[in-house]
């Protein structure tokens, strides 16, 4: 697994990993091929090219991950990106069990998300639907360097990339300023936590002279650290992770970046890049495990998380919103295993979450679809009846993420609350807390939208209809996969050896072995299953018939989501503006300018009163001469004396 | 206190109190009187120092000449008291005071110079007298001579085209 | 007499011509105070030449003609004294045949 | 020596050539022809052809320094008459008789560009005035042209009062009017007396090339002269007249520098700044012009503080710069109707040519490099940077520098940039290719200014 | 041989170009020109890369111990070629404008850049003066003669500013021609004074405002948002993307090898200055409601950005400079076609009046935000190299403040994203107005330039080695320079 010295070292050219470039690439292709074409394709065409591109890299993900499986892991060198004086940036891809887990959930999920577009984008113009498709491509494509990537540098290239296809894709709509807005509030917000990661990077560069994961991951270069330069750099990244998955306090964009087509939020702000913070961490889990400094403030960041956006969830009235909101809990419960050095978990996690959430988007723009755009859920209601499949695959993926087993969620969410517990005992309080809101309100919104009566418009209701195959299959396919997700990672204390997963980590994954009593094991699951199905039962209770009432006192501020956006705005955004308009308006003009334009009204008037010495009179004339004169003889005779 | 030491006296009295008349007299045609008799105790001091050929020339020159064109001028245009245009008084005050102050500065400077105490008033010597002056000019001095002729030329057309009717 | 006399003397002169300068407004007269400056100024001439003529005689010379150079010069400067009168005289005269008055300060038209 | 006595004969054939000629035409181009006579011959005594072999007894020396100065000198004047001999014409009926006295000025010039003994220095400062007093009072019926001419006449001769009594006190101190010999003294310091007579020199020869404070004369006299031969004095004239202030200076007073250098200092400082900065307010071009003079003196002056070779170089060349650039702006000033800046305006629509000229010439004169304006300033500040540790000086001049691109660009403005009907202008075809020439020559001095400097050596 | 046709072609035919009446022929003739310009470069490049092409010397002033000697390292080579590029994007951009009295323009545009050439060549202390006012004086002309309507007092305010300026650097070479061993211009013997640091800080000083003016970096920028503003836009095109550049060429060439104590001891002060000019030119950017003003100040800055990278000293850092001229060279131009089309379509450049151009010009919408994304350093766009290795340099760098200096450096980064993002999406996106409906999508000359532009935005975002390649010679030189000095001052 060395870096070859200039790439074409025979060993790697026989090596038939080195051809995972085709796997980025043929996205790459594809939106290429529609963003340029997209106005003489017709849709299906470009709907084929941009899911056939998709689904070949799903084979060759899958062929990469029985290679990887049989053991052949290999880092493809290609070119040297930068290189200068002693630092040197080589574009490569790095393939082992991580990244290619991640390579399949990708584009797995990337297909099967291609697949439902195809159908749920129908209603727009050609070329619309053409750059629709070619953002999503491009999307994958960056996806895919950020988890191939070799080194920090080519892993922040698609880290930016997949920011910059959000930003796209969440103003897709492009006439409606708000989206826009969204769109650049979630771009910058990344920015911020994108400029950390650089920092992080140029640290490394900085100490170590090097970024590349094989080499800063050896015991030698990571003996040259000193505990605070791993702290501070682990810290950088982990703010980096924080604008791209969504953790306090860099949040809030997620929320709003549901602007785009639901799609869109199941692929990028679901399942895929969110969970990018989450890979880089589990990447660089070497780095981490020497600062526990890092991983405590992770867990307490991870946790809080979890817990506000719970809450929040509790009060929103959006399909879209609450869902949002549920994944940065989601992801929120993720930090947290990390936090704990529960790597596996978190990804573990990833993978469920990817899953069932992917599922639950999908099925809420099902049910968006069917209502005719129509995303609040009080005007919904009783849609079990009309759209039976999406009702089912809807109902699993909450089952899935309330954690209920023997479904996905269970399992992942068990396994984080239990290292939760190994951590600190408070911590397991908390986060069980967090689940069971979770069960709470995404049963309050199953319950809201699809029992009870309907309560939306007339032609809305006569509108209803289920949505077509493009859009159900992957449904059933994301439901079957909520179920099953969970089994290759069944704890020891069900089947020993369950922990596929585990195992399959394990080479790029560090942990310390963790002891704790299978009673207890048993005890805490089967605490946390027993609240989850009460939780349920009470929202059924609750909303089995909803009535709509307006929300008040502490209800108030949980539907406003704590006014975090309206605190950052004033904080944060409103001072800019004003230091911006005071430089503009004030400083630059009137100070600045002022100056350099006060020289020449100087001048001026120098030169106005000046002239006034030349009176025009010749007796005025010699007497100023004879008056220099005498000043002279005196300097001369009588001061330099 | 020698009669040459009197004269001396003598004479620089009166070229400074004609001078002082000069500048002071409201009356152009007493200025030009005053001034008269200041060239002609000037010319006094020449044949003191034995400058006599220069002593005459500046009789005949200045105070005849030149003096005599100014006067010939002045009635022309017959100026008096009353013509006479007058400075402000201040200006006239400053005018003294500049004019003093210079004075001073250059006394004061050159009271103590390193050839205070060179003799410049003996009977002896005949340099001033007009043969040996005739023959350094047109011996060493001719070159500048031929060329004062150029500058009266200049003056000389000057003068036409200044004083030409048209 | 030494020459610090008639150093003293001649600045004298001259300082009175620089004041008649400085206060007067009559062209005319300015111009008679500065013809005073120059007498001044050869009065110098002469009493420097004499000086001259003395040290080389001090110094033994018997037949020196040392001193000539400073009479000379005040020759010169009678010649440019009485060019100068001629063309200053003239054009006094024209300003007079336009304006009917010598006053330097009637004229203002140039100035700042 | 060729030249000093050419000059004073052509002088008097121009005089009586206006008795026997009638028309113009002639007398101009016998002026011309006489002009270009006087530059041959004095070119043909650079390359060592005397014809009158006269003993002046040391009191003139044409050396290489005089010669190629009064070969400038020359050049400009025949540059000069070809462009702006035409307009004399206007000035008054005495036609012949202003030539006459250009030519005696240049005798002037030459004896001031020679001078070994201050008695020559005195004469030919004197045969430069007179005739000048006279040609600024040339347009008779005009007031302001007798006015400038009273003023520069009061104000010449009590300088020339001055300069005399700074002379007769050199005398006394050193018994002589040599220049060689003034400057050897056996004891430490100089006499008081010289040190009086030197100051007083000083500022003589400073209201000559009309430097600060002694200054006042410039403005009204060149603002009232008829423009014509304002253009003639404020060039030629005043370049000669700083060739005989650097020889001064450096022949008599070489020795005594710890006595004048400040003061020359102080000189330059307060011309650069007065010239300038009255410059500023300025609305009309030609009284600009005069103040500009003034600020360019200020530059010229910066040769006399750092007196080193660098300096006499220097001075040639910002001769040539300024002379030429000068001469050619005064030569289309005049063809104005209007010479405030606004009758400049929409001049380039008109006349591109006398635009696109003019822009090189103030160019020149603001110093933008490819300009001879640019070198000469380039060398002044070079040399006055290597006279010693003085960064302050030049530092100030350098800011004076930008300042005066401020009122040079007005005319640019004007010219191009403004919308207005400066009132079309017709011009001989030979004028036009006189100012090109002139243009042309103020660029190849500037891209290589060792045309002219290669003849200081042998 | 190369470099002196660099300068000779432009310059003879800009000379012609005065004589060409036609407009066509002489937009033609211009257009030509330059790429032949453009071709030569390239043969520098590629096939005549040897000295004895590059360097050219004859005698020019040997009494002044001046010459006329051209010398093109790598750095110079970079720049030739961005000014080569610059010109025949600019003319195919204007290829539609029309200009009153066409021949002057084109031949002072023409001159301007034979005088930038010289400037990029030069390798003698006073012919790198005379091609500093050489470059500055046709643009003097060609801002005051076609500008916009303030343009005069403008003009002349960025002329005086420049010009005072260059006259301080005047004063400095002066000074330093005194301490060269044998008193010539030539830049060897300007490599060869030996001055304590604390002497040289008159000099550095003097010189570095001359080139802060022209760069310009914070507080003497005042002239440039005016100029840029008042300026033909062809002509704000080549001030911002190349003339720019002197300056900063000026510290490579001029100012760190020769006053290299002076400029390691002042480098924290400069760095401080140019970060605080970042965040406030950014802050002032995220206010403006003028597109050229909003470019201006981003342009302000982007080149504080540079002048950073210039002082951090080290390889990374002044290699990102080096890659980074390039890029914003080629960046801002493409900005100003943007904004100059939509300038000249819908008559305004108030962003408040603009909004949905992408449904009406699909096409300039995709180049403008391509372009605009490069010019926020978005990865695998040139940008990103430079700034990364500039980031990379400052935190790497000797300062002791580094870390802050970088953190507030960075800050001036996401308001740039802020900005950016602002005006694409108050120009581009949102519902069409009456002012937008009409427009029509970018014309053909307009989409050569401009995907010209983007390819060599993308092209040298993903393969930015061989730039890299180019100038390691001169950055590697400049940094054992600073770490001889270095060396001494910490012992």
């Amino acid at each position: 697994m060395t870096r070859s010295d200039g790439g074409c070292g025979d060993q790697i050219m026989q090596n038939a990993l080195q051809m995972v470039y085709l796997i980025p690439l043929l996205p790459l292709l594809g939106f290429l091929i529609n963003g340029l074409g997209r106005k003489q394709l017709s849709k299906p065409a470009i709907s084929l090219i941009g899911c056939g591109t998709l689904l070949v890299s799903f084979a060759l993900s899958i062929w990469v991950f029985l290679q990887v499986k049989g053991g052949n892991v290999h880092t493809a060198h290609y070119f040297d990106f930068i290189s200068v004086g002693k630092l040197n940036i080589p574009f490569a891809f790095k393939i082992d069990q991580l990244s290619s887990l991640f390579l399949l959930i990708i584009t797995g999920v990337g297909f099967l998300i291609h697949v439902y577009s195809s159908s749920y984008m129908q209603e727009e113009k050609p070329e619309h639907f053409g750059r629709y498709f070619s953002y999503l491509n491009l999307f994958i494509f960056s996806m895919l360097l950020l988890v191939m990537g070799a080194n920090f540098v080519v892993m922040f290239i698609g880290w930016e990339g997949v920011g910059l296809c959000s930003y796209l894709l969440i103003g897709f709509w492009f006439k409606k300023q708000e989206y826009n807005k969204a769109a650049s509030k979630a771009f910058i917000m990344n920015r911020i936590g994108d400029l950390a990661f650089l920092i992080a990077i140029f640290w490394l560069i900085a100490k170590l002279g090097t970024v590349s994961f094989d080499e800063v991951f050896t015991a030698t270069n990571l003996a040259k650290l000193k505990t605070f330069d791993i702290t501070v750099i682990t810290l950088l990244l982990f703010v980096g992770a924080t604008g791209k998955s969504a953790q306090i306090p860099l949040y809030t964009w997620l929320p709003d970046a549901m602007a785009g087509p639901t799609p869109v939020s199941a692929l990028i702000h679901a399942a895929t890049m969110v969970t990018a913070g989450i890979y880089m961490i589990a990447r660089s889990n070497i780095l981490y495990s020497l600062a526990p400094f890092t991983m405590d403030i992770i867990a307490y960041i991870g946790l809080a998380t979890a817990l506000l956006a719970a809450t929040i969830a509790l009060k929103q009235n959006d399909i879209k919103k609450v869902l949002a909101y549920s994944t940065v809990s989601q992801l929120g419960f993720m930090f947290l295993a990390l936090g704990c050095g529960a790597y596996t978990a978190a990804v573990f996690h990833v993978m469920t979450h990817a899953f069932f959430k992917a599922l639950l988007f999908l099925g809420s723009g099902s049910v968006i679809h069917a209502m005719g755009g129509e995303q609040d859920i009080r005007n919904m209601g009783g849609l079990s009846k009309k759209l039976k499949i999406t009702f089912i695959t809807f109902l699993i993926g909450c089952i899935a993420i309330a954690g209920i087993p023997p479904f996905s969620g269970f399992f992942s969410k068990d396994a984080i609350l239990l290292s939760a517990f190994i951590k600190n005992p408070v911590l397991y309080g908390v986060a069980l807390f967090a689940a069971l809101l979770t069960a709470f309100y995404m049963f309050r919104l199953l319950f809201t939208t699809f029992s009870g009566k309907f309560r939306g418009t007339h032609e809305q209701e006569h509108h209803l209809h289920e949505s077509p195959p493009a859009m159900t299959i992957p449904l059933i396919v994301l439901a079957i996969l909520a179920i099953i997700g969970g089994f290759v990672g069944i704890p020891e204390v069900f089947i020993h050896g369950g922990d596929k997963l585990g195992e399959f980590l394990s080479p790029v994954i560090t942990e310390q072995e963790h002891h704790v009593s299978h009673s207890t094991e048993y005890m805490l699951m089967g605490l946390s299953t027993g609240l989850v199905i009460a939780m349920i039962i009470f929202a059924w209770s609750k909303f089995r018939n909803y009535q709509r009432s307006e929300a008040t006192g502490f209800g108030k501020v949980l539907e406003n989501k704590w006014y975090v956006d309206e605190f950052y705005d004033a904080a944060i955004v409103k001072p800019i503006k004003k230091a911006g308009t005071f430089f503009n308006q004030v400083f630059d003009n009137k100070v600045i300018d002022g100056i350099v334009n006060g020289v020449g009204r100087l001048l001026h008037y120098g030169s106005r009163q000046l002239r006034l010495v030349q009176s025009g009179q010749a007796g005025s004339y010699i007497l100023l001469m004879v008056i220099s004169m005498v000043v002279i003889f005196v300097i001369q005779f009588f001061i330099r004396k | 206190m020698s009669i040459t030491q009197i004269l001396f006296w003598f004479l620089s009295i009166v070229a400074i109190f004609s001078a002082l008349m000069v500048i002071s007299s409201k009356n152009p045609v007493h200025s030009v009187l005053w001034l008269i008799l200041t060239f002609f105790s000037i010319s006094g001091h020449y044949i003191l120092l034995n400058a006599q050929f220069l002593a005459i020339v500046n009789i005949i020159v200045y105070a005849g000449a030149i003096m005599v064109l100014f006067l010939f001028v002045i009635m022309l245009m017959n100026l008096n008291k009353e013509t006479e245009p007058q400075k402000h008084k201040w200006l006239r005050i400053a005018g003294a005071i500049a004019g003093g102050s210079l004075l001073l500065v250059l006394v004061a400077a050159l009271k103590d110079t390193d050839i205070k105490h060179q003799q410049a008033l003996v009977n002896t010597g005949g340099i001033g007298l007009i043969k040996n002056l005739g023959k350094e000019l047109f011996t060493t001095y001719v070159v500048p001579f031929e060329i004062s002729s150029i500058l009266f030329l200049s003056a000389m057309v000057g003068a036409v085209v200044i004083g030409k009717k048209e | 007499m030494p020459i610090n006399y008639y150093i003293f003397l001649s600045l004298a002169l001259f300082c009175i011509g620089i004041v008649g300068v400085l206060t007067r407004r009559n062209a005319i007269i300015i111009f008679m105070c500065i013809e005073l400056m120059l007498n001044a100024v050869n009065l110098l001439l002469v009493a420097f030449s004499k000086m001259h003529y003395n040290a080389a005689l001090l110094a033994g010379d018997a037949a020196t003609t040392a001193g000539t150079d400073g009479q000379l010069f005040v020759f010169f400067i009678m010649v440019v004294a009485a060019a100068e009168v001629s063309v200053g005289l003239a054009i006094i005269v024209m300003m007079y045949r336009n304006i009917h008055s010598v006053d330097v300060n009637f004229l203002n038209r140039l100035k700042h | 020596m060729n030249a000093l006595i050419l000059s004073a004969i052509l002088g008097v054939i121009l005089m009586f050539s206006g008795i026997l000629l009638k028309q113009k035409a002639a007398i101009r181009n016998i002026a011309i022809a006489g002009m270009v006579l006087l530059l041959v011959v004095n070119i043909m005594e650079m390359c060592g052809t005397v014809f009158f072999n006269v003993n002046t007894h040391g009191m003139i020396v044409f050396d290489r320094f005089a010669l190629l100065f009064t070969t400038i000198a020359f050049a400009s004047t025949l540059l000069y008459l070809l462009l702006s001999a035409r307009d004399m014409e206007k000035v008054g009926v005495n036609y012949a008789e202003y030539f006459t006295l250009i030519f005696f000025i240049l005798c002037g010039i030459t004896l001031t560009a020679s001078f070994k003994s201050l008695l020559i220095l005195f004469l030919g400062i004197e045969i430069i005035s007179i005739p000048l007093y006279i040609l600024t009072g040339s347009d008779k019926k005009n007031l302001k042209s007798n006015e400038a001419s009273l003023k520069y006449f009061l104000l010449g001769a009590f300088s020339t009062g001055l300069m005399l009594m700074g002379i007769a006190l050199i005398y006394g101190a050193k018994g002589t009017f040599d220049t060689a010999s003034i400057n050897v003294f056996t004891e430490g310091k100089p006499s008081l007396l010289l040190v009086t007579g030197m100051l007083l020199l000083l500022f003589s020869m400073s209201f000559k090339v009309s430097a600060a404070p002694f200054h006042f004369w410039t403005p009204d006299v060149y603002d009232g002269a008829p423009t014509v031969f304002t253009s003639f004095m404020a060039t030629i004239v005043k370049a000669a007249v700083f060739i005989g202030f650097i020889r001064l200076f450096d022949e008599a007073f070489g020795l005594m520098q710890p006595q004048w250098k400040l003061f020359v200092a102080i000189i330059v400082v307060a011309t650069l700044f007065i010239g300038n900065i009255t410059a500023v307010f300025q609305q009309s071009v030609k009284r600009m012009l005069a103040y500009s003079s003034i600020a360019q003196a200020g530059f010229m002056m910066m040769a006399v503080y750092a007196m080193n070779t660098d300096a006499k170089e220097g001075l040639l060349l910002y001769a040539v710069a300024y002379s030429f650039a000068t001469i050619g702006i005064f030569a289309v000033l005049i063809k104005m109707k209007d010479y405030t800046f606004d009758g400049f305006n929409g001049f380039a629509k008109h006349q591109p040519l006398l635009a696109a000229t003019t822009t090189i010439f103030l160019l020149s004169l603001a110093g933008i490099p490819l300009t001879a304006g640019f070198l000469s300033k380039f060398y002044m500040l070079k040399a006055a940077l290597a006279a010693g540790n003085n960064l302050w000086l030049v530092i100030f001049a350098v800011v004076m520098a930008a300042v005066s691109v401020y009122y040079y660009f007005r005319v640019i403005q004007a010219m191009y940039f403004k919308e207005g009907d400066a009132p079309p202008i017709e011009v001989s075809r030979s004028f036009k290719w006189t100012l090109v020439v002139l243009a042309v020559l103020v660029i190849v001095f500037g891209i290589y200014p060792d045309l002219i400097l290669s003849h200081l050596y042998f | 041989m190369i470099s002196l046709l660099l300068i000779l072609l432009p310059l003879l035919t800009g000379l012609a170009a005065f004589f060409i009446k036609d407009e066509k022929l002489v937009r033609t003739w211009a257009l030509l020109t330059s790429l032949a310009t453009l071709v030569v470069s390239i043969l520098g490049l590629c096939c005549m890369n040897d000295t004895k092409y590059l360097e050219y010397e004859c005698e020019w002033l040997p009494s002044l111990g001046a010459s006329f000697s051209l010398k093109m390292d790598g750095a110079a080579q970079l720049l030739c070629l961005l000014n080569t590029i610059a010109y025949p994007l600019v003319f195919i951009a204007g290829w539609d404008k029309t200009y009153k009295n066409a021949k002057n323009f084109f031949a002072l545009m023409l001159f301007a850049q034979a005088g930038i050439m010289g400037v990029f060549l030069a390798a003698d202390a006073l012919l790198f003066y005379f091609f500093w006012e050489l470059a500055l004086i046709p643009m003097y002309f060609l801002c005051s003669q076609w500008g916009g309507e303030k343009r005069i007092a403008v003009t002349f305010k960025f002329f005086i500013y420049t010009f005072v300026g260059s006259l301080l650097m005047l004063i400095s070479i002066l000074y330093l021609y005194g301490q060269t061993p044998d008193h010539s211009f030539s830049i060897e013997s300007f490599y060869n004074i030996n001055l304590t640091s604390k002497q040289q800080s008159l000099p550095f000083w003097l010189m570095f405002v001359a080139f802060a003016v022209k760069m310009p970096i914070f507080p003497l920028h005042t002239w440039q948002p005016d100029t840029y503003e008042q300026a033909p836009t062809s002509t704000t095109m080549i001030l911002s993307g190349v003339m720019v550049k002197m300056g900063l060429f000026g510290l490579i060439r001029w100012l760190f090898p020769v006053i290299t104590g002076a400029s390691f001891m002042w480098g924290d002060v400069v760095t401080l200055i140019a970060i605080i000019g970042m965040i406030y030119a950014s802050l002032i950017a995220l206010r403006q409601d003028d597109l050229k003003r909003l470019v201006a100040y981003s342009s302000i800055a982007h080149i504080g950005l540079l002048c950073v990278g210039m002082f951090t000293q080290n390889a990374s850092g002044m290699q990102g400079v080096m890659i980074q001229m390039f890029s914003h060279g080629i960046n801002i131009i493409g900005l100003w076609i943007v904004v100059d089309w939509i300038e000249r379509k819908t008559g305004t450049r108030k962003m408040s009046e603009l909004g949905g151009l992408a449904q009406k010009a699909p096409a300039l919408t995709m180049f403008f935000v391509i372009i605009a994304l490069a010019n926020i350093a978005l990865p695998l766009t040139n940008a990103f190299v430079g700034e990364f290795l500039i980031f990379n340099g400052l935190l790497g760098s000797f300062t002791q403040y580094y870390v802050w200096y970088t953190v507030l450096a960075g800050i001036s980064i996401i308001l740039g994203a802020a900005y950016t993002l602002r005006m694409i999406r108050k120009v581009a996106y949102g519902e069409t107005n009456e002012i937008t409906a009409s427009v029509k999508d970018i014309s053909l000359n307009g989409r050569l330039a401009l995907g010209i532009i983007v390819v060599l935005i993308l092209a040298a975002g993903i393969y930015p080695q061989p730039i890299l390649d180019l100038t390691s010679g001169v950055t590697d030189s400049l940094v054992d320079k600073f770490d001889i000095i270095r060396k001494a001052l910490l012992k």
